[in-house]
């Protein structure tokens, strides 16, 4: 007979909950209110979006309850909450970029700030779990809506954009599933806990069958950290999205998948799977490497900006295959210092989004559109420089410090050639930064028309602008403080 | 014995219906292979004594999911033999022989432990499946259940917004520019 | 007089923010007063410096990054006082010797800039922060080739910066690991180099961290087979350009081998010093055969820094007080003098708009002024006694030669190619009959070039005949690298080698 | 007395350094004048100097402090002994005479100031060269001099020669001076100093290997500032400078250098006599073989100019025997007879409006009395005839190569005076006397002014009667140097005397005997000595093509196939191949959805089959 | 006896049944279902393991990716409206503006 359930309230831990469903009231709040009230300006919804997005990160910081809640489905440890921190704060400074200076189809409906903050809750969902369920529904809820979001753009390069992220989404999907089939296959459970603590007891026997696990999450997570081979929508992705959700796009979802990356293989590199350690280093340096020679030969900025994300992705990756706390506290540092130059060079490009191809007949930023920038739009190339030099990783922009931290990540436990080899990625990469840097300063511009950089400007993109340039260039002494904040987090979960 | 059958009648089956929707030329053949195939596994689900699920199964997939798809296969108007120009077919089959085979070898190996304890146990003495499905679905998976229904909200405001008039339209078109030219 | 070092590395950057708000006409009077009043700290800090003083001094300490042991910490010794010096010289005579219309806002701040990373390099004792400032002296570097150079500027500024770049990205690497040896030795994160100094590392850790080191060292100098990204960057560089990248960039890379791979890695130099010499003598004869096939005279200049490099190598890598005092005062004397010339060539080129020494002949007689002083900094660079050049070489081939004698007799063939191609430059450009009537009628050197000049020709006279000055603070500082070196270095017979180069008679 | 020290010193750079100002100024007598009085007041200091030097004291300053780094500490320090003072005096004499001689010889030229500005400054070099009290000092003084001299061998810019003569000139001692510097770190590694003092009273510590490589690192230097074969080509070369040009420093002063160093380190040499045999060696073939080549040139400075190659064979030779003293003796007699020969030939060339062939002049003496006179004198004492200045010192040499037992040596001396003797009185008949070419070729020769004759009566005087003081100049110099101990009985002394005379006079003999009647037939250009002869044994041919082309072929190899065809495409190639890797790499990103879930699937796949097959050893 | 391998290998002949799908399919609705075949293979195993465990969680993944898999129709269709509207195809090589 069934037992009458019990269940005590306090050890739910109701609080831990707070900070998504702040998201998800804010949601259902936008919808409502755009039900009542009609003819409501992108900018109330914008404004509105970015409050519930801090009062979330309001409960995120001021959150001191317990790791697990509601049956352990909930896991608010260190890394959820460093994690959670970088996706609502990008999240509210990439949102602000709705306010350029043109109309966008997607930014006057409501629907789309609903939608957006439906996927940080699903995001956040997703890192604050270590159950596999919650984990998926977390990935759908918020890829469903991103891909929503992107096909809103409303061209037929997004419509495509959005059909490809969907239907490879799904195969990644399909693959997920499978790799948590076998998963429980080995072990009953679907808790990353419970799956290490049945796997070490089993002594990793059958080994095939972790590693097959192994195999179909390294496709699903790679998917999303576009590595290589998974990695072939992103160029498309983004360059059919607006720039600002592009920009959004090469930080959030991966801070996602990187957390529950590193969740579920610092497990099995920890408990000595070295096949995985082995696939990780090929992959890590394939994806780097990769991305960056692709990344060579692009024609337009924001495909390169693509491709050099996946080549950042690959470095970062670096830090899951070395699973020392450094590390991973090196991984939260690098994406921070990189989400805030890349905040810059995506902003930069939404400002100067013209609506007309005026440069190429494919391209919205080919790289000849920027060609003597510096003598027409000075202060503008001046910017976009130094995030060009932030993401090429020249001291002393942001990140630089990124690298040195990572780079020394693996110095310190013996990744000596792993480190060589991202050194000589980050000096190959420096060719292509370098590419738009050539264009804008040391060419001659194509036209003497001003506003051709500043077609979608206004002084919301200024002002994060000027923030993207004061942070990202007097990150040396940011370092300190956020590595001290993000350390305690991450030691905090045992990372 | 009864099993047995049943589980070879139904995964023939199965195999069958979905070696038609990927194989079949027509679309509408291969909708109902899949409706079809839908409704095997809800046999499998029964046979493994979760009714609850096969039910669900039924429901959602072949009321919902194919009454879906039938509708856009009227907007499409695919009804007829679609043509598809395969291309690279050499790879193609190899990397589905290589699948199928890896896929299987992999399944084929003892991944089952017969000494793990279920946590959440599926048979109590007098409890229905249904009735279990209920309690650790209100239980444990209560927020991956609201978070469920977050998530088909999204997706039902993603149909509705994808498919509805306010799509057509658009902004950038209607601000008073100057030049004309292509909107990108 | 505390914080005079974080000043000379500041002013300029500081300086060349506010000069934006200078409008066009006066940005040149602007910036020669800001290298002006840079140079006068640099000369106060030379004026306040103890030159009996071996260690560093004016030493400030600011910790950045704690749990990383990153610092902003800053000194300066015998070795780079004078490379400070000659960087905001050279600024600042580059800067008067300017005449570039073409955006010369955006030029001059690029140089103030330029000047901040190079005097920030020699400054600092932080190892990051001279990372820091290493890889960012590339940027205005690139954007003045890139921006203000000739046709090919772009390739040519492009290389320049992904080569060196390239090189540097290993030094990164090597820092780390030796960061975190120290912190595995000490448990205390540090990338100060005194502290780094202390440590004593096993042969097989030398070899590779001065290895690391060792290419983007020698990938800045640079060394043969690295130096193809020189002659297209000096090629197509503008004067400004030239000089000054001639004159101090080149320097960080031998700098950084007297600051690093001596005194953190004695074993592995010692090592290695045999095989670095060889490529240094083959870089010293090499280049300057290149040097006498070139056409365009700025090119021959190019090479013949390449080649003069060599020999400063070669000091370096004596081992002994003699030599790495001398190869410094060559960095600070080919600094002068190569400065010099490439600002003479600059102003050649102003007039004619053209480098190949075929479309010369017979300056001498259309600018007897300006042959005179380019035949002063000629025969400065050619190493005549009395001048500037020759100090530094003498002492360095001296210092060389007790390590081995043959090979200092083949770097010693520097000397004399150094005058076949010198010299034939001098005669095919300034000797004979004018022949192109485009030289008749040449201007002969005016007000603003000869205020650019004289400091130069009189540094090279008043140096060659009284180097003391400088010879001392840095033979101080040297003589106690040099001890820190053979107490530093593990095997037996090293020690014993730094001795034996170091005393007359094999060391009795 | 160091006021005097300083003032001999540095008075020529004052008056170069003053003159420098005016050097593109249009000509100003005054500062010939300025820079000659500044000359002579250096000479009369050296005088004063010669007589304090001659009480037996020496004076030794220490300037200041020059180079100082690890050990070694070189300071600018000058010792006036009686080696240096010697030289001082010798130097500042001839140069008085020249720079008084070159304001009448350079009159016309637009470059005057410049002349004089090069030649002072040419002097204070010399000077430090000589004066100072170390061997870096000297190597100062010495590549000054070369400095000066290619800027004075460049005189005349314009002319593609001259130009290329200089530079010759100064990368030939470059060579040389390479040796020399090895020499000087080799010193400084073994005695921590490169003092004289220092070194020379420790070197007979050292290991004889090492003392002998000093020796001969220091000869290499010698051989280049004195032209030894085979570095001698710049020599002959060098006379496309201006005559006093070529008459101090080619003549008289700078050519010495390497025999000054000789005397200057004797001790050193004295150690090694095998070394010392070779340099003495290698001088009496200089002696013959430049000799030789003077027999049958036609150019009126080239045959002076071997002259001079072949009597610093001699003075080689005596310095390599270790005879230091006569060494010095003989470098100052030919000092002054051979600037006058020199400025002769520089009147004679005016006379003949810059004409040098030779063959071309004859019968100048009607036109120029005095300059044939004096010319005759310097030749009568470059012949070695009693009671002229040559006749004591290069006798002296003779015996001491026949004294040391070295009879080939003697033999070669002996061979080359008689050889000397011709050539010398080849050029005086052919130049002065015999028909009178040159009218039919329409020169119209003129006498000199008549100060510059004045100014050349020194010499002259000098020329004739240096000889007499052979007794106190050994006196007063080997008070320094080492004595040189003639073990010759006086009677075979006395048959050597009369037998190079004899040689000497019946080589005169026959060349006035020839030339009075039109000398030698045109037959004999036709015969492979003569060939070989004037084409300088064809060394300047060898040295251009087998040096000169082939490092200028190789050079432009170097450059063209090396640097740009392997270094550089090799860096090129490494970026091209990542760039193109990147090209072909781009073409897996189709575009095509298809292709890029078969991707993602492929991934997959190969991850499975490495699951399975791959099996990482712990 | 019919075991959990029997399951799991329906499981995953389905899936690869369900991959050969995805590569095949040109036309995007086709290619559709054959990502739903890829999850319902899942949940053949998902149940079964859950099954012969005696667990529950195996039934509900299942039961969330039924959800997960209807979302995933109601969102991919509206794309493909969306694309059909725009350009009259349901072909997956008419996505081809974009490449390289």
């Amino acid at each position: 007979m069934l037992e009458p359930i019990s269940i005590d309230l306090v050890a739910l831990n109701v609080t831990s909950l707070l900070p998504m469903a702040i998201t998800v009231f804010g949601a259902l709040s936008i919808i409502v209110i755009d039900l009542a009230a009609k003819n409501l300006q992108k900018s109330f919804f914008t404004v509105l979006t970015v409050l519930f997005i801090i009062l979330s990160l309001g409960a995120v910081i001021g959150f001191n309850g317990e790791d697990r809640a509601f049956f352990d489905v909930i896991l608010s440890d260190g890394i959820a909450m460093i994690s959670q921190m970088i996706i609502l704060v990008t999240s509210a400074l990439f949102v602000l970029l709705a306010l350029g200076g043109r109309r966008f189809q997607e930014f006057a409906m409501a629907e789309f700030y609903a939608l957006f903050l439906f996927m940080i809750a699903g995001f956040q969902f997703m890192v604050s779990s270590d159950n596999l369920i919650m984990i998926f529904i977390g990935l759908e809820t918020a890829s469903l809506a991103l891909y929503t979001m992107i096909a809103m753009h409303n061209r037929a390069k997004a419509h495509e954009a959005a059909i490809k992220y969907f239907t490879m989404g799904a195969l990644a999907a399909g693959f997920y599933t499978m790799s948590a089939m076998i998963f429980y296959a080995l072990t009953g459970s679907v808790e990353i806990h419970q799956i290490a603590l049945v796997l070490n007891a089993r002594g990793f026997e059958p080994l095939v069958g972790v590693l097959a696990a192994t195999v179909f999450m390294l496709g699903a997570l790679g998917f999303k950290l576009s590595m290589v081979p998974f990695h072939t929508w992103t160029p498309d992705v983004y360059e059919g999205s607006s720039a600002a959700l592009a920009g959004y796009m090469s930080i959030v979802p991966k801070i996602a998948g990187f957390v529950v990356a590193m969740r579920l293989f610092e497990m099995l590199i920890d408990s000595g799977v070295v096949w995985l350690e082995n696939i990780l280093y090929v992959a890590v340096i394939m994806t780097m490497t990769f991305g960056n020679i692709v990344a060579l030969v692009q024609e337009d900025v924001k495909r390169m900006l693509a491709f050099s994300s996946i080549a950042h992705a690959g470095f970062v990756m670096a830090a899951i295959l070395i699973g020392t706390t450094e590390a991973n506290a090196g991984l939260f540092l690098y994406w921070i210092l990189f989400m805030f130059a890349n905040l810059g060079a995506f902003t930069m490009l939404w400002a100067t989004r013209h609506r007309q191809n005026l440069w190429d007949n494919r391209y919205q930023h080919p790289f000849v559109k920027f060609s003597g920038m510096i003598k027409v739009s000075p202060t503008n190339a001046v910017i976009m420089g130094i995030f060009m030099f932030a993401l090429a990783g020249m001291p002393p922009f942001s990140v630089f410090w990124g690298k040195l931290y990572l780079m020394s990540a693996a110095v310190n436990s013996g990744h000596i050639a792993l480190a060589v080899i991202m050194a000589l990625n980050s000096a190959m990469a420096v060719y292509y930064y370098m590419k738009l840097i050539v264009y804008m300063f040391l060419k001659d511009p194509v036209s003497d028309d001003e506003n051709i950089y500043s077609s979608n400007m206004s002084t919301v993109l200024k002002v994060i602008l000027g923030f993207a340039v004061f942070v990202t260039s007097i990150s040396i002494v940011l370092v300190e403080p956020l590595l001290n904040i993000i350390t305690n987090y991450v030691t905090l979960s045992g990372f | 014995m009864f099993e047995v059958i049943a589980f070879y009648t139904f995964s023939i089956l199965t195999i069958l219906m979905f070696g038609i929707v990927v194989l079949s030329k027509n679309a509408l053949y291969a909708m109902s292979a899949l409706a079809g195939g839908m409704i095997f596994i809800s046999g499998f689900f029964f046979l493994l004594g979760a009714e609850f699920l096969g039910v669900v199964q039924i429901v959602v997939y072949s009321g919902a999911v194919m009454a879906l798809y039938a509708f856009g296969m009227m907007f499409f108007d695919t009804t007829r033999d679609v043509k598809e120009n395969i291309q690279y077919k050499k790879i193609l089959y190899t990397l589905s022989v290589l699948s199928a085979v890896l896929i299987v070898i992999i399944m084929s190996a003892p991944l089952f432990s017969a000494n793990i304890e279920a946590i959440y146990p599926s048979m109590v003495e007098g409890v229905g499946n249904t009735q279990m499905v209920g309690l650790v679905l209100f239980t444990k998976y209560l927020i991956p259940f609201e978070l469920a229904a977050v998530m088909l909200l999204v997706a039902m405001i993603s149909g509705i917004l994808l498919v509805s008039k306010r799509m057509e339209m658009n902004l950038t078109e209607e601000d008073n520019y100057e030049e004309k030219g292509e909107i990108i | 007089m505390d914080h005079i070092l974080s000043l000379i590395i500041f002013f300029p950057l500081i300086a060349g923010i506010f000069g934006f708000l200078v409008n066009k006409e006066s940005i040149r009077a602007y910036g020669i007063t800001v290298a002006f009043i840079e140079f006068t700290i640099t000369i106060a800090l030379w004026i306040a410096f103890d030159g009996n003083e071996a260690g560093f001094q004016f030493v400030e300490h600011a910790t950045l990054i704690s749990s990383f042991g990153v610092s902003y910490h800053v000194g300066v010794d015998g070795i780079s006082l004078f490379l400070v010096i000659l960087s905001t010289f050279m600024t600042m005579v580059a800067l008067i010797g300017l005449n570039i219309e073409k955006d010369a806002k955006n030029l001059i701040i690029s140089i103030l800039y330029l000047e901040m990373t190079m005097v920030g390099v020699f400054l600092s004792l932080d190892v990051i922060l001279f990372y820091l400032f290493w890889e960012f002296s590339l940027v205005p570097m690139l954007y003045i080739i890139g921006a203000w150079g000739s046709d090919r500027r772009i390739y040519a500024a492009i290389k320049f910066f992904l080569y060196t770049f390239a090189g540097s990205v290993l030094m990164l690497v090597g820092i780390l690991y030796m960061g975190y040896i120290y912190h595995a030795t000490t448990g205390v994160w540090s990338f100060s180099i005194p502290d780094w100094e202390l440590l004593i590392l096993p042969i097989s850790t030398q070899f590779w961290l001065f290895g690391a080191f060792f290419l983007a060292f020698a990938i800045k100098v640079p060394m043969f087979p690295f130096h193809t990204w020189l002659p297209y960057a000096h090629g197509q560089a503008p004067t400004v350009g030239s000089v000054i990248l001639a004159a101090v960039l080149l320097k960080m890379g031998t700098y950084g081998m007297v600051r690093f791979l001596l005194p953190l890695f004695p074993d592995a130099t010692i090592y290695f010093l045999i095989p670095i010499a060889i490529v240094a003598i083959v870089m010293v004869i090499y280049t300057a055969m290149v040097a006498y096939a070139q056409k365009d005279m700025k090119q021959v200049i190019a090479y013949s820094s390449i080649s003069h490099m060599g020999i400063i190598i070669l000091g370096i890598f004596a081992i002994n007080a003699e030599g790495i005092t001398g190869s410094i005062f060559l960095m600070i004397s080919h600094g002068i003098v190569s400065g010099g010339l490439f600002m003479l060539v600059g102003m050649i080129y102003d007039r004619r708009h053209t480098k190949l020494m075929s479309e010369f002949g017979g300056l001498a007689i259309s600018m007897p002024t300006f042959a005179t002083i380019y035949g002063i900094m000629l025969m400065a660079s050619v190493g005549l006694p009395l001048t500037v050049g020759f100090v530094g070489e003498f002492l360095s081939l001296m210092g060389f030669y007790k390590v081995n004698w043959i090979m200092t007799l083949f770097a010693g063939t520097g000397i004399i190619l150094g005058a076949v191609y010198m010299l034939t430059l001098y005669k095919r450009s300034f000797f004979g009959e004018i022949t192109n009537d485009k030289n008749r009628g040449l201007k002969d050197i005016n007000g603003r070039e000869l205020a650019a000049m004289i400091p130069l020709v009189a540094l090279v006279v008043i140096l060659g005949i009284y180097p003391k000055p400088i010879l001392d603070p840095i033979d101080t500082s040297v003589k106690k690298m040099i001890v820190l070196m053979q107490k530093k270095s593990v095997l037996p017979e090293n020690k014993e080698f730094i001795i034996k180069v170091n005393s007359i008679r094999g060391g009795e | 007395m160091e006021t005097y020290l300083y003032i001999a010193l540095f008075a020529p750079i004052v008056g170069s350094l003053i003159t420098a100002l005016f050097a593109q100024m249009p000509k100003k007598i005054c500062v010939g004048i300025f820079t000659s009085t500044l000359i002579f007041i250096s000479f009369i200091s050296s005088m004063i100097l010669l007589n304090y030097v001659d009480e037996d004291q020496i004076v030794h300053v220490k300037l200041m402090d020059w180079i100082s780094a690890g050990n070694l500490s070189i300071p600018f320090g000058f010792v006036v002994d009686q080696v240096s003072v010697i030289m001082m005096v010798t130097v500042t004499l001839v140069s008085t005479v020249v720079h008084i001689y070159s304001i009448g010889y350079m009159d016309h030229d637009e470059s005057f100031n410049r002349f004089f500005s090069w030649l002072s400054a040419f002097v204070f070099s010399m000077m430090i060269l000589v004066m100072s009290d170390n061997f870096v000092g000297l190597f100062i003084g010495w590549e000054g001099v070369g400095l000066c001299s290619w800027g004075l061998i460049g005189f005349w810019y314009k002319k593609h020669s001259a130009s290329w003569a200089a530079n010759e000139a100064f990368i030939m001692n470059r060579i040389a001076d390479l040796g020399m510097l090895m020499g000087l770190f080799l010193i400084y590694w073994n005695i921590g100093s490169l003092q004289y003092d220092i070194v020379f009273a420790q070197i007979v510590n050292l290991d004889i290997n090492v003392v002998t490589w000093i020796g001969i690192f220091l000869f290499i230097g010698a051989m280049g500032k004195s032209a030894q074969f085979p570095l001698h080509t710049w020599l002959a070369d060098a006379m496309e400078g201006p005559t006093p040009v070529s008459a101090l420093i080619h003549a008289a002063t700078m050519v010495t250098a390497g025999v000054y160093l000789i005397v200057r380190a004797g001790e050193i040499y004295t150690l090694i006599p095998d070394v010392g045999l070779f340099i003495a060696s290698l001088g009496a073939f200089v002696a013959v073989f430049a000799a030789s080549m003077a027999l049958v040139n036609r150019d009126l400075k080239r045959i002076i100019a071997y002259s001079t190659l072949s009597q610093l064979g001699y003075m080689f030779v005596a310095a390599g025997l270790g005879a230091y003293w006569i060494a010095l003796f003989h470098l100052m007699t030919h000092a002054f007879f051979k600037s006058l020969l020199f400025l002769g030939a520089g009147n004679v060339m005016h006379a003949m409006d810059d004409e040098l062939d030779i063959k071309k002049m004859g019968g100048l003496y009607s036109a120029m009395k005095p300059t044939a006179i004096l010319m005759s004198i310097a030749s009568v004492a470059l012949a070695g005839i009693y009671p002229l200045a040559g006749f004591f010192s290069k006798d002296k040499i003779l015996e001491v190569a026949f004294n040391n037992g070295s009879y080939f040596l003697w033999f070669a001396l002996f061979i080359g005076a008689g050889m000397t003797a011709f050539y010398s009185f080849r050029l005086v008949m052919l130049v002065f006397f015999g028909e009178k070419v040159h009218k039919k070729l329409g020169f119209n020769p003129h006498e000199a002014k008549p100060f510059v004759i004045y100014a050349l009566t020194p010499l002259a005087l000098l020329a004739i009667v240096a000889g007499f003081f052979e007794q106190s100049f050994h006196e007063f110099t080997t008070q320094l140097l080492v004595n040189y101990e003639f073990t010759l009985d006086h009677s075979i002394a006395l048959i050597l005397i009369f037998a190079t005379s004899a040689v000497a006079i019946s080589g005169i003999a026959f060349a006035v005997y020839k030339y009075k009647r039109g000398g030698f037939s045109e037959k004999i250009e036709e015969w492979g000595v003569y060939k070989l002869l004037i084409n300088q044994y064809y060394i300047p041919k060898l040295y251009k093509d087998g040096i000169m082309k082939p490092f200028t072929s190789f050079s432009k190899f170097l450059w063209l196939n090396i640097d740009n065809m392997i270094v550089d495409k090799t860096v090129d190639m490494i970026a091209g191949a990542i760039y193109g890797t990147g090209e072909k790499a781009r073409k897996m990103q189709s575009g095509n959805l298809s292709s890029m879930l078969r991707w993602m699937v492929a991934g997959i796949i190969i991850l499975l089959a490495l699951a399975i097959f791959y099996r990482p050893m712990v | 006896m019919i075991g959990l391998t029997h399951y799991l290998v329906l499981s995953a002949i389905l899936f690869a049944i369900g991959l050969v799908g995805v590569m095949k399919r040109k036309n995007l609705l086709m290619l559709f279902f054959s990502t739903e075949i890829l999850l319902n293979a899942v949940n053949i195993g998902f149940v079964a393991i859950g099954h012969y465990y005696g667990d529950l969680s195996g039934q509900m993944f299942a039961f969330f990716i039924i959800a997960v898999a209807a979302s995933e129709i109601a969102v991919g269709l509206g794309l493909l409206v969306l694309w059909y509207k725009k350009t009259g195809s349901t072909d997956l090589d008419s996505l081809s503006m974009m490449k390289g």
